[in-house]
């Protein structure tokens, strides 16, 4: 188990480093998807299946592919290398963020000692009970989540098209 | 399993770093979008370890998970939609070129 | 033991079965085109595939100069790992079901999603505008057909109170000589059946929606910078998603492995891998013979089809479900949903044809 | 099923009387192309099945109520949804108050929807206007019958919007616009108060159920006692706090000074909307929920609340029908007199009489109803003509439209057989009792209602028709308006069935109502509780000025009515600048010009000005202070070295504020990256601490 939870660990860490430093767009989307798949795989080790599952369909089926169309419509010839300049301007102040917090976040865990809490055990929650609270106990945020999906939709499906909307 | 919680929030804060880091650096916008998913997921993948761990039983850290990659979802799907309509405008996605918000 | 062996047959197995389809296909593609298709190697060109795969494995494998190189020899690999992987959760029969997860039919969906990434990774890698033009028909094609068709597959895993695709067989059986219970013989079941197949099918891009590789316009599509054994793969993992989308539409809608005879023992076990097979056949058999009779639809059909009429339905036919689970008395039951569903169909149909054959508007290409 | 069963069921049934107007609505929102015929059949069956469910729960209250001496209410509560562990209740009320008011609400509605077919026979989108009425009827009533302040604040919200959505009917017209406009904000600024009222009851009891009948759970309503001897704000205890906060809602639905002005703008609607919501039924909600929450009113005895009520009340009636004397457009007359009546109304209530604020509330929805759509007639009838100066002589074109309106106008009057007598006779006692200066202006606003509902049955139906004349050049009122017809000089006619049937309907009500008057007082559980001192002496006052101001109004326009729709209107002659300073309404909207939003706008300027004391202040005192000790210095001889110091000094805060500016360059990454920082500082301290 130890095994694989490295070997996913450093596929989601180098997914997600090589997403956000590659210079050819694709890639990095290609590289995201691993980092992506990487998570997914995390969740079935940590016996939440259900949402690998959700995490495979809703990430690599709509929003990596959603990215992908958006790299394709935002480029005048498909294929090329990127923008010359990979890095914005201010780079060093980005990473430096970065770098800070994710030293104190280990700073924060080290002296919290949570490295000693193992797992809790018990029944793996059903799909049917996830189910049941979904629709008993937060019925009202998933109705509300309804909701903010259709106005996702619309809203982006408005501001795709605002250009034929002008043109009539 | 016997990993300590430690390693899974270590590995969460790390991937949270580093998509935080492309979110600040890079110049492109969709790459931005990107690195906000990454951390995205990272927050994610803390609540799934906590509910490992320590609400293995009832499954509301669960749902929230589900709510967040809906949220997520919904965002970059806006998000997106944004950068293809703000490129429409400026034929570029050069995040540090939208500066007509300039003080 | 116990996984070994599933895993073996899977690996085993459905390769073959790929690899006879091809010749059925073509056989009875002749048929249809009024002409005797392979018949040289072997009796009745029997060793036609084995041959076919020989060939495709000395042909030389060219790769274009300024093709991604590393994406442009992942993505066949890609190809068919998830058409594989598909096949773990199709149970075969009552003593054999690879990997019985309780996550099954979202398993499956989640997997079938990931092809779609070999489709573009190929056409993209490729450096061609064909293959380009066809990734992003692929794409397109298969995430609007995924929604009409997980909706179908809402209606099943409501009826059933459970995603496991092993459970969704068993609910099936019983009934008169275990036939009668199976979902298609429901309305929401058989209107439910329809939608998945025309999902499936648009999923695994065969004609009649086989755009993305569609001779006539494209070449043929994200492939057309393939030769040798990568080409080969990707047709087997095309081939190999077809068919574990046909075991998965057996399962859902067709009894599963239920039949006649079928049940627990070793006896019923076998007789249930026989009905699971013969309907698996069936189901190949009807692929291909849409595909030889049925003329190739326009790309903005194809999406309003699947925006307009097919998720429309598929949504009527899960409110169908939820009228079929309340109203406990059966006669009724079966008015109000076949009543229901036929008014939605006439009404989307109605909806749909006002728009009438109209010469194909450009949004973004002008 | 004995009765208190059979009202239980009636009480569960309650959300069938708002349930088929919204039906209706929905269907007609989705109608894909519009027909006529369909959608006003369609309300109106849907409106008539409320009405006969709403009927049904008021006959069945009749019996109960009178017997015992005592409400009745029947309640059934349910759970909407759960969060966690919070649950949101929402509930249905049964009892005498709720019954009478949805029938009414219902019947008056109908009547209104019949009229309206054909008043908006000829318009574009009839299937809209009728979709819009049925909206509104639906959540009136589900106003009405609601047991919980959310509920009843959603349809508090609801009705609100209707009303912007159906006085901006016709909204390419500028003015109709800026009056649906007007009338949203107005009432609006009233809402903050009731949700302010709303969130202090939720803060104070844990719950807005109004009554739960369960000991261990007490309703809102039943924790008053409790309430009255905590101490809330302004010297009060909570519950007169809580019906202050309460109140306010209500003056700005109900119309009432100072928020009153958005109702006679709200006449830019279609008249049956003026009918519906601005004279039976919308404004009426701000009293009905004073009325509904009216044990908060009582609770602490001899608080100040009740007297504001009364006193705003009484302001409100006599300034309005000051205002209503001088106009000329025929539904602002009655857009004032209904303002005048709501504050009869809410005096009643203040004077601490239930059921003479109440009674006259469902009086007046009838007679005020059918003088809308008698308007409405008219209106019809003329030819789209509004101005009064240019109708005369209808009696002889319009016979039936004439007697309902007469009928009508005498109830409102106060005319002693007529409905409109003895509500506001009970009104006039109990604020006699309470104070005898408030009784002595409103009995004043009743001669004044009496006078100026004269002079308009004289202008319109008296005399000889002056609409055929030229209607060009003299046009004073700027209220001239055609709705592209362009027949101004056309005979006027009478109008179709189905536009005088209503108005002949409401008569009978508005003839017959008053003599129930006292059962009413019954039927509401708390009849005895008036005394009868004083009755002479009231009666006797209100008849007297009632017929004053009949006489006096036949003595200005019935004795030589108006010849020519530019003659110059008698009482102007007689009042002069007075005469106009009604007519413009007191000036109250140039008031508010002047005042409210002249204060904004200046607040705007201040604060700029703010701006530029304080950022650029800042900086210049820097640079004079730099100046000043430099030439402190110079004067001491020390010229060169400390004053290039300083100049130095002053170029740096000047570099500094450029490189500051820079922060906001626009760019989304600086501001995340400033962002990320912040939250590192936080993880800092949380790793110290």
């Amino acid at each position: 188990m130890e095994a694989i939870f490295w070997i996913l660990s450093a596929i989601t860490v180098l997914g997600a480093l090589f997403a956000i430093t590659l210079r050819n767009l694709i890639h990095c989307v290609l590289s995201l998807i691993l980092f992506f798949l990487g998570i997914a795989g995390h969740y079935f080790l940590l016996r939440a299946d259900f949402l690998g599952a959700v995490q495979i369909l809703i990430y690599i089926g709509a929003v990596a592919v959603l990215m992908l169309f958006a790299i394709m419509l935002t480029r005048h010839v498909t294929g090329d290398e990127g923008p010359r300049e990979v890095l914005g301007g201010k780079w060093w102040a980005g990473m430096g963020t970065a770098v800070i917090i994710a030293g104190l976040l280990w700073a924060i865990i080290r002296k919290d000692q949570l490295a000693q809490i193992l797992p809790a055990g018990g029944a793996q929650t059903s799909v049917v009970e996830i189910g049941k609270a979904l629709v008993a106990d937060w019925v009202v945020p998933f109705e509300a989540m309804a909701v903010l999906l259709t106005a996702a939709l619309i809203g982006a499906v408005v501001i795709a098209l605002e250009e034929v909307i002008r043109r009539r | 399993m016997n990993i300590p919680l430690g390693d899974y929030l270590m590995l969460s804060a790390f991937l949270f770093a580093i998509g935080l880091c492309g979110a600040l650096s890079r110049k492109n916008a969709i790459i931005v979008l990107m690195g906000i998913e990454i951390m995205f997921n990272a927050a994610i993948l803390n609540l799934i370890v906590f509910w490992h761990y320590k609400y293995f039983a009832t499954p509301t850290a669960y749902i929230f998970a589900i709510f967040a990659i809906s949220i997520a979802a919904a965002e970059s799907a806006v998000g997106l939609a944004l950068v293809i309509a703000i490129y429409r405008q400026y034929k570029s996605v050069d995040v540090d070129e939208f500066t007509s918000l300039k003080g | 033991m116990s996984i070994a062996i599933p895993i073996l047959f899977v690996l085993s197995v459905f390769p073959g079965i790929f690899a006879y389809t091809t010749l059925v296909e073509r056989k009875a593609l002749g048929r249809i085109q009024n002409r005797i298709g392979p018949n040289r190697v072997g009796r009745w060109g029997i060793l036609q595939p084995i041959a076919d795969g020989l060939k495709l494995l000395i042909k030389e494998d060219i790769v274009p100069r300024r093709a991604d190189q590393i994406v442009h020899f992942l993505a066949p690999v890609i190809a068919v790992i998830p058409s594989i992987l598909l096949f773990s959760v199709v149970p075969v029969g009552t003593k054999l079901v690879p990997v019985d997860l309780n996550i099954g039919i979202l398993f499956a969906f989640a997997v079938s999603t990931a092809s779609v990434l070999a489709l573009f990774m190929g056409g993209w890698a490729s450096r061609n505008k064909f293959s380009l033009l066809g990734a992003m028909r692929a794409v397109a094609q298969v995430v609007s057909y995924e929604v009409p068709m997980v909706l179908a597959a809402v209606a099943v895993v409501m009826a059933v109170g459970s995603l496991s695709t092993l459970r969704i067989a068993r609910a099936q059986s019983g009934g008169i000589l275990n036939i009668t219970n199976w979902f298609v013989f429901r309305p929401w079941g058989f209107v439910g059946f329809v939608l998945f197949t025309i999902g499936a099918m648009a999923e695994s891009a065969r004609t009649p929606f086989d755009i993305p590789e569609a001779e006539s316009e494209i070449i043929a599509g994200y492939h057309t910078e393939y030769s040798g054994f990568k080409f080969a793969l990707f047709q087997m993992g095309e081939y190999l998603a077809s068919i574990a989308m046909a075991g998965i539409t057996v399962t859902m809608f067709l009894g599963g492995y239920n039949g006649p005879g079928s049940g627990p023992g070793w006896m019923g076990g076998l007789i249930s891998m026989f009905w699971f097979f013969i309907k698996l056949a069936f189901m190949i058999v009807l692929n291909i013979w849409i595909r030889g009779t049925w003329p190739r639809v326009r790309v903005d059909q194809l999406l309003g089809f699947a925006w307009k009429v097919l998720l429309p339905m598929s949504i009527v036919n899960i409110v169908a479900v939820g009228m079929w689970h309340y109203l406990t008395f059966r006669p009724l039951a079966w008015v109000a949903t076949t009543l229901w569903l036929v008014l939605w169909f006439i009404t989307l149909s109605k909806l749909a044809a006002t728009e009438g054959v109209a010469p194909r508007t450009y949004r973004y290409a002008s | 099923m004995d009765h208190t069963e059979y009202l239980q069921h009636l009480a569960q049934q309650q959300w069938l009387i708002p349930f088929f107007p919204l039906v209706a609505a929905a269907i007609q929102s989705l109608m894909k192309r519009p027909s006529r015929k369909a959608s006003g059949a369609l309300t109106i069956i849907a409106m008539g099945l409320s009405c006969i469910f709403a009927l049904r729960a008021f006959f069945a209250t009749i019996g109960s109520g009178a017997e015992h001496h005592e409400v009745e209410r029947t309640i059934f509560n349910f759970t909407w949804f759960k969060f966690g562990t919070t649950s949101l209740d929402l509930g249905f009320i049964l009892d005498p108050l709720t019954a009478g008011m949805a029938a009414m609400v219902a019947f008056v509605g109908f009547w209104i929807f019949v009229n309206a077919t054909g008043y908006m026979a000829e318009d574009e989108n009839f299937t809209r206007f009728f979709c819009f009425l049925s909206l509104f009827a639906a959540s009136m009533l589900g106003l009405v019958i609601s047991n919980n302040l959310l509920l009843l604040f959603m349809c508090w919200e609801l009705v609100g919007l209707c009303s912007y959505l159906l006085i901006g009917f016709w909204y390419f017209k500028p003015s109709a616009a800026a009056a649906m406009k007007k009338a949203f904000i107005t009432t609006r600024i009233g809402d903050v108060g009731f949700l302010l009222g709303i969130v202090m009851l939720y803060w104070k009891t844990g719950t807005l159920t109004m009554y739960t009948h369960d000991a261990l759970h007490p309703g809102a309503l039943e924790q008053v006692g409790a309430l009255a001897l905590r101490n809330g704000w302004w010297g009060l205890s909570t519950a007169s706090t809580i019906a202050f906060l309460l109140f306010i809602g209500a003056m700005g639905k109900s119309a009432q000074f100072p928020l009153h002005v958005w109702l006679p703008d709200a006449m830019e609607g279609p008249t049956p909307v003026s009918a519906l919501i601005h004279a039976a039924t919308m404004v009426a909600a701000g009293v009905f929920m004073v009325g509904r929450m009216y044990p908060l009113f009582t609770a602490e005895p001899g608080s100040w609340v009740l007297d504001f009520v009364m006193w705003i009340g009484c302001i409100t009636a006599v300034f309005s029908a000051t205002i209503a004397v001088a106009q000329f457009d025929i539904k602002r007359v009655l857009a004032y007199s209904t303002c005048s009546q709501l504050g009869f109304m809410v005096m009643g209530l203040g004077a601490g009489s239930l059921v003479a604020g109440q009674f006259h509330l469902l009086t007046h929805a009838f007679f005020k109803a059918l003088l809308f759509l008698g308007s409405g007639c008219v209106i019809i009838g003329t030819h789209h003509e509004q101005d009064m100066r240019k109708m005369g002589g209808l009696r002889k074109y319009m016979p039936i439209t004439f007697w309902c309106y007469l009928f009508g106008m005498l109830a409102l009057s106060g005319v002693p057989p007529f409905a409109g007598f003895f509500s506001k006779d009970e009104i006039l006692l109990s604020t006699f009792h309470r104070n005898k200066y408030a009784w002595g202006l409103a009995t004043f606003a009743a001669f004044l209602t009496a006078f100026y509902m004269t002079r308009q049955m004289y202008m319109v139906f008296a005399g000889k028709w002056r609409g055929g004349e030229n209607d060009h050049g003299h046009d004073k009122h700027g209220k001239h308006d055609d709705h592209g017809h362009g027949q101004h000089g056309g005979e006027p006619h009478e109008v179709t069935w189905n536009m005088w049937l209503p108005i002949a309907v409401l008569s009978l009500f508005a003839i017959g109502l008053g003599f129930f008057g006292h059962k009413y007082g019954e039927y509401l559980g708390v009849a005895g509780a008036e005394s009868e001192e004083g009755m002479a002496v009231v009666m006797g006052a209100s008849l007297a000025v009632v017929a004053l101001g009949l006489l006096l109004g036949w003595a200005v326009y019935g004795r030589k009515t108006m010849e020519h729709a530019t003659d110059e209107d008698p009482l102007s002659v007689a009042l002069g600048g007075l005469f106009t300073f009604l007519n413009r309404k007191w000036y109250i909207d140039e008031l508010y010009d002047v005042t409210i939003i002249r204060f904004t706008a200046t607040c705007g300027v201040f604060f700029r000005l703010v701006d530029k004391l304080i950022i650029d202040g800042a900086l210049h005192a820097i640079a004079w202070t730099a100046w000043g000790i430099s030439q402190f210095f110079r004067w001491i001889g020390d010229e060169f070295f400390i004053n290039g110091g300083f100049d130095a000094g002053c170029e740096s805060v000047r570099w500094e504020g450029k490189e500051f500016s820079k922060l906001e360059n626009g760019r989304i990454q600086n501001y995340f990256r400033v962002l990320s920082l912040g939250a590192a500082v936080l993880l800092l301290i949380y790793f110290f601490t």
